[in-house]
């Protein structure tokens, strides 16, 4: 195949990629458009194996072997994992394209002719440029990844751990990962010691970066290591002097971009002190305070009858929906609801749950039509003629101290108008405070009906009480 | 008038970072996870490079081959996760998302 | 690996036609008379065809030299007339849409 | 300076062509946009003459020259304009650049060692196809411009001529132009008279495709010229190996393809039939139709009346109210209004008057700001809760048979949904129905009044009116 074709190939496969993202600018389309994302890159590693033809059946062997692996193990985990486990399965996979992208710097610095980039000792400055700040990256992805990863899946505490000193610490790490790569162009790639110190610091430093960072803020990491971890790609992609890789990098670094712009406007943060890294810790969890106000309370049954009576419920999810896996009861509920000419609209919140789309995904799995789920802006207007807003697992998305409260820490962030409602259903454990740590004033209103309980059993109740 | 690749190579990044930035700002917030595990899924085309490294000449490259090929193989099997990883489990979720039934 | 530069420029093309396409969708329909004077004022770029002809050597060119030249200056001068109409045409206005005062 | 710094340069300008289209994603960035542009534009001029620089005086005199002469008349131009005439004035600027177009062509096959395509009668082959497509679409949209400039201001008659086997002669004339351009390419670029024998034909292929269109239809026709003179840039581009050609061309290209969709879709036409450029001529102005049913008429006081009596006004102008200058006198009226607490908005449908956009601009001029002016989305669920719709020449965007009547021309098309306000005064100067030929339903129901009345003067009687 000549140089010109493949580079034709890679362009192809670069535009399929950008179709692929396209497709999901809607559901119908978005099925197709992951198709098209599995030719891009079937045609991507196909134009590799034919340009770069592998010289002997050993390095076949090796190859099937590698994809043969890697590829079973990746299809079991597509087809076990649970959906609400899906912050954790990102960031785990992010940790192997980071460690992906180190291992790959590394072969490039031990047989630079295999890229044409040089020989031993003796590998072009511009490349060993590239190729120093893509494994710099791609480590820090990788470790950055674990760590999100352990807090996301619980296996480490999502406490904020506070390092001594933690900022003149990365600095410092920072300061010597440069003289570092400084060393090693100057040697044109000969001290390979110094790719492996770099390789060694960048790992530290994905942990020291974010540990500190609470675990409920891991979404936003993931994202933005995501980010990174697409500029990285394409510098790669200068390196190997592959489009396919260049266009990649290019949409992988928008979309971590804008996936953390959008969760950190949703929450109200600051877009900037979060891609320095230096946030989180400071989320202030005031869970404690013991509220004496009192709260009506109700039962499923109660529950049960008010919405058998209302003409139409807006259910609005929260990430106590996710950890309480209800949305299959809720479903049920709903269609037994429907039964009784009930009409139902879910109500999604950009921010609602722990990650972008969190609630619709789940929701779908439920089975529930995407033409029921609606977002904030289409259907804030609708509170105010509701009978009832079934408020499920959900809690700083309802707050109005965000409309109210200058001092609150989600000021001017949009919020669901639930209170506009005739009557709220508040079903949560207890008293407890959502992630921004803040008392909800909602739960204290004469038109708020509290039912506490895990939401999946009282979903559960209310459905049998609706007989 | 012979013109540095380079050049060129510059110029695809910046229009696809436009590209991008356009494209995911027209994906729907409703499939904003799939987004997330699809990116995840093409940000593995860096096998391109995994499969350079395994496809090294040993008689060429000297002692480094072998490392290399070694890299290049553990490369692959690590992108190949996410490759299949990526893609089925976006399918698998793409596939929930459905409209009402008319009846 | 030599790459024709033609497929860079296929690549650019390609990479150009998506922002284009995202681009223009993202003109508030309010702005959409601007749109036409403005894509008519940058599609003047053909001057750089015009002046590269106007700057044609004569020693090297030949008897084709002046014919290139004069034409070189009438397409200079074409240009020119949508280069300031239609740039000022839309700086004019623009500058008509104006915000409610804040009393 | 260097190949590549120039090519970095032109990459630059590209760039800022794309920032210039951005900022017109709202009125507030449009301004430093059109800016960028002008500066892209700057740079690439600046480049050209840096990498290729004049050789003598003279020809600096000459360039000189000719920026001069046409900067000039394209200035004053630019100032002279009236607002009313822009969709004649983008046609004009149109038929310049596919003029250019076929000069640089021209240039490059008399000199082309100045383009670096090879040698006089010995020029590559894929840039003489490049160049021989480039002089065609030019010369296309050179005449079919001037056409369409003729229809629009009036220097022709806006019906449709028919050409006897108009079909047939397009198709013949389309070969020809294909078998000449295999004959220029065959001989390397060495006869010359087929260069020109293309450019006639092709010079006619825009006169015989252009004049069977109506008149109304010409903003269609200007906007798919446009387009076509996109993709002739890009391909020019190409022969000169700029990548500020190649982008502005699919920029220039992609605009003129989706205004084009906007207006057919808005008028409920196929975009294919349009883009093949076969359609028009059977466009029905079945206006003779005398009408014997009642209307109910008014005067300028009945309307000032109602109007200072009303707490929200919405005003629909259309076609009319271009044609009468009435934006002025319009917003006088409002004012007017205003200042007795009357809330006035206005409705924009994307189609009203006869380009897009058109009504934005008009009202821009007049002073209104651009926040009391709304798309159809953004206003339709407004009326049933406005007192008074003052519809102003404008008159199918407002026809409901588009909603009720599947045979009427305009079926399908959205509308502004102006007879659910309380009541309804359209002001025109008789019973004559809009471009689309159609009967108006609304003229006769119960809660509409009609004005009849030139626009500007009927307005200018309710401003007295009003005192
Ligand atoms: N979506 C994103 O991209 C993203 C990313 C990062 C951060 N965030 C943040 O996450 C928050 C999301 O808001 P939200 O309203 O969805 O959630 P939330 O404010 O965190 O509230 C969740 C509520 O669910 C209740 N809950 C927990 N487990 C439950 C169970 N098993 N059964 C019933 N209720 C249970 C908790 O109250 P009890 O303890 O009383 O039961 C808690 O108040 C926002 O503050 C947002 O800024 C979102
Ligand atoms: N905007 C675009 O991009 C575009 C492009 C191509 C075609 N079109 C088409 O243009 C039409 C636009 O609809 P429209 O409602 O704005 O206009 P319209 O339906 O064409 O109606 C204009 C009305 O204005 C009246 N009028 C004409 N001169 C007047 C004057 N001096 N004073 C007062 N009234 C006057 C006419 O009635 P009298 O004769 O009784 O006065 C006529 O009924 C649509 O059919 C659309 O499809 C639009």
């Amino acid at each position: 195949m000549t140089a010109d074709l493949a580079a034709l190939l890679y362009l192809v496969s670069g535009v399929l990629f950008i179709l692929a993202l396209r497709g999901l600018s809607n559901p119908e389309s978005s099925r197709r458009g992951n198709n098209l994302g599995m030719i891009g890159m079937a045609i991507a590693v196909g134009t590799t194996l034919a340009v770069a033809a592998p010289p002997d059946a050993l390095t076949w062997g090796l190859i099937a072997l590698g994809v043969a692996v890697g590829g079973t193990v990746g299809a079991i985990t597509a087809r076990r994992i649970a959906m609400t486990a899906m912050p954790q399965l990102v960031a785990a996979f992010h940790s192997l394209v980071g460690l992906a992208a180190v291992f790959v710097a590394a072969a490039a610095l031990y047989a630079p002719q295999a890229f044409g980039i040089g020989e031993v000792g003796n590998i072009h400055m511009q490349s060993l440029i590239e190729m120093s700040l893509g494994v710099a990256i791609g480590a820090i992805t990788f470790s950055g990844s674990i760590i999100a990863f352990a807090k996301l899946n619980g296996n480490m505490s999502g406490a904020p751990i506070i390092l001594p000193a933690r900022h003149i610490l990365n600095i410092a790490i920072f300061g010597a990962i440069i003289a570092l790569i400084v060393m090693l162009v100057m040697s044109h790639g000969a001290d390979t010691w110094t790719f492996w110190a770099i390789t060694v610091l960048a790992i530290v430093l994905g942990v020291t970066l974010i540990v500190p960072i609470g675990g409920a803020d891991m979404p936003v990491v993931v994202s933005m290591l995501n980010s990174y971890s697409g500029w990285a790609a394409a510098g790669i992609g200068f390196t190997l002097e592959n489009s396919a890789l260049i266009i990649t990098g290019a949409l992988v670094g928008s979309s971590g971009a804008i996936l953390s712009y959008i969760m950190c406007k949703g929450m109200n943060r600051s877009f900037i002190s979060v891609i320095l890294g230096g946030f989180g810790g400071e989320v202030a969890h005031a869970a404690g305070k013991t509220e004496t106000r009192p709260v009506k309370l109700g039962s499923a049954e109660d529950a049960a009858f008010i919405m058998k009576n209302a003409s139409s419920v807006i259910v609005v999810p929260g990430y106590g929906m996710a950890v309480a896996q209800a949305q299959h009861a809720l479903h049920e509920m709903a269609n037994k609801l429907k039964k009784e000419g009930v009409k139902i609209s879910y109500a999604i919140h950009p921010v609602a749950g722990r990650m972008p789309g969190h609630m619709n995904v789940l929701l779908a799995e439920a089975n529930v039509p995407y033409d029921e789920v609606f977002e904030l802006d289409d259907i804030n207007s609708q509170f105010p003629t509701a009978d009832v807003a079934y408020v499920i697992g959900a809690n700083d998305v309802t707050n109005p101290s965000a409309k109210t409260d200058p001092k609150s820490p989600i000021y001017g962030m949009p919020i669901l108008d639930v209170e506009k409602a005739k009557t709220v259903l508040f079903i949560k454990r207890g008293m407890g405070s959502g992630y921004a740590g803040v008392e909800n004033e909602l739960f204290f209103r004469d038109n708020t009906m509290m039912l506490f309980g895990d939401a999946k059993k009282m979903t559960e109740e209310i459905v049998k009480a609706l007989g | 008038m012979e013109i540095d690749p380079f050049i060129f190579r510059l110029s695809i990044f910046v229009l696809a970072i436009f590209v991008g930035y356009y494209v995911v700002w027209s994906v729907t917030p409703a499939l904003h996870t799939p987004l997330m595990s699809v990116t995840n899924a093409i940000s593995s085309v860096i096998i391109v490079g995994a499969l350079l490294a395994v496809a090294v000449d040993l008689l060429a490259a000297g002692e480094g081959g072998w490392i290399a090929k070694i890299f290049g193989v553990i490369a692959v099997a690590l992108a190949s996760v996410n490759i299949f990883g990526g893609f089925l489990v976006t399918q698998r979720m793409l596939a929930m998302y459905k409209k009402k039934e008319k009846k």
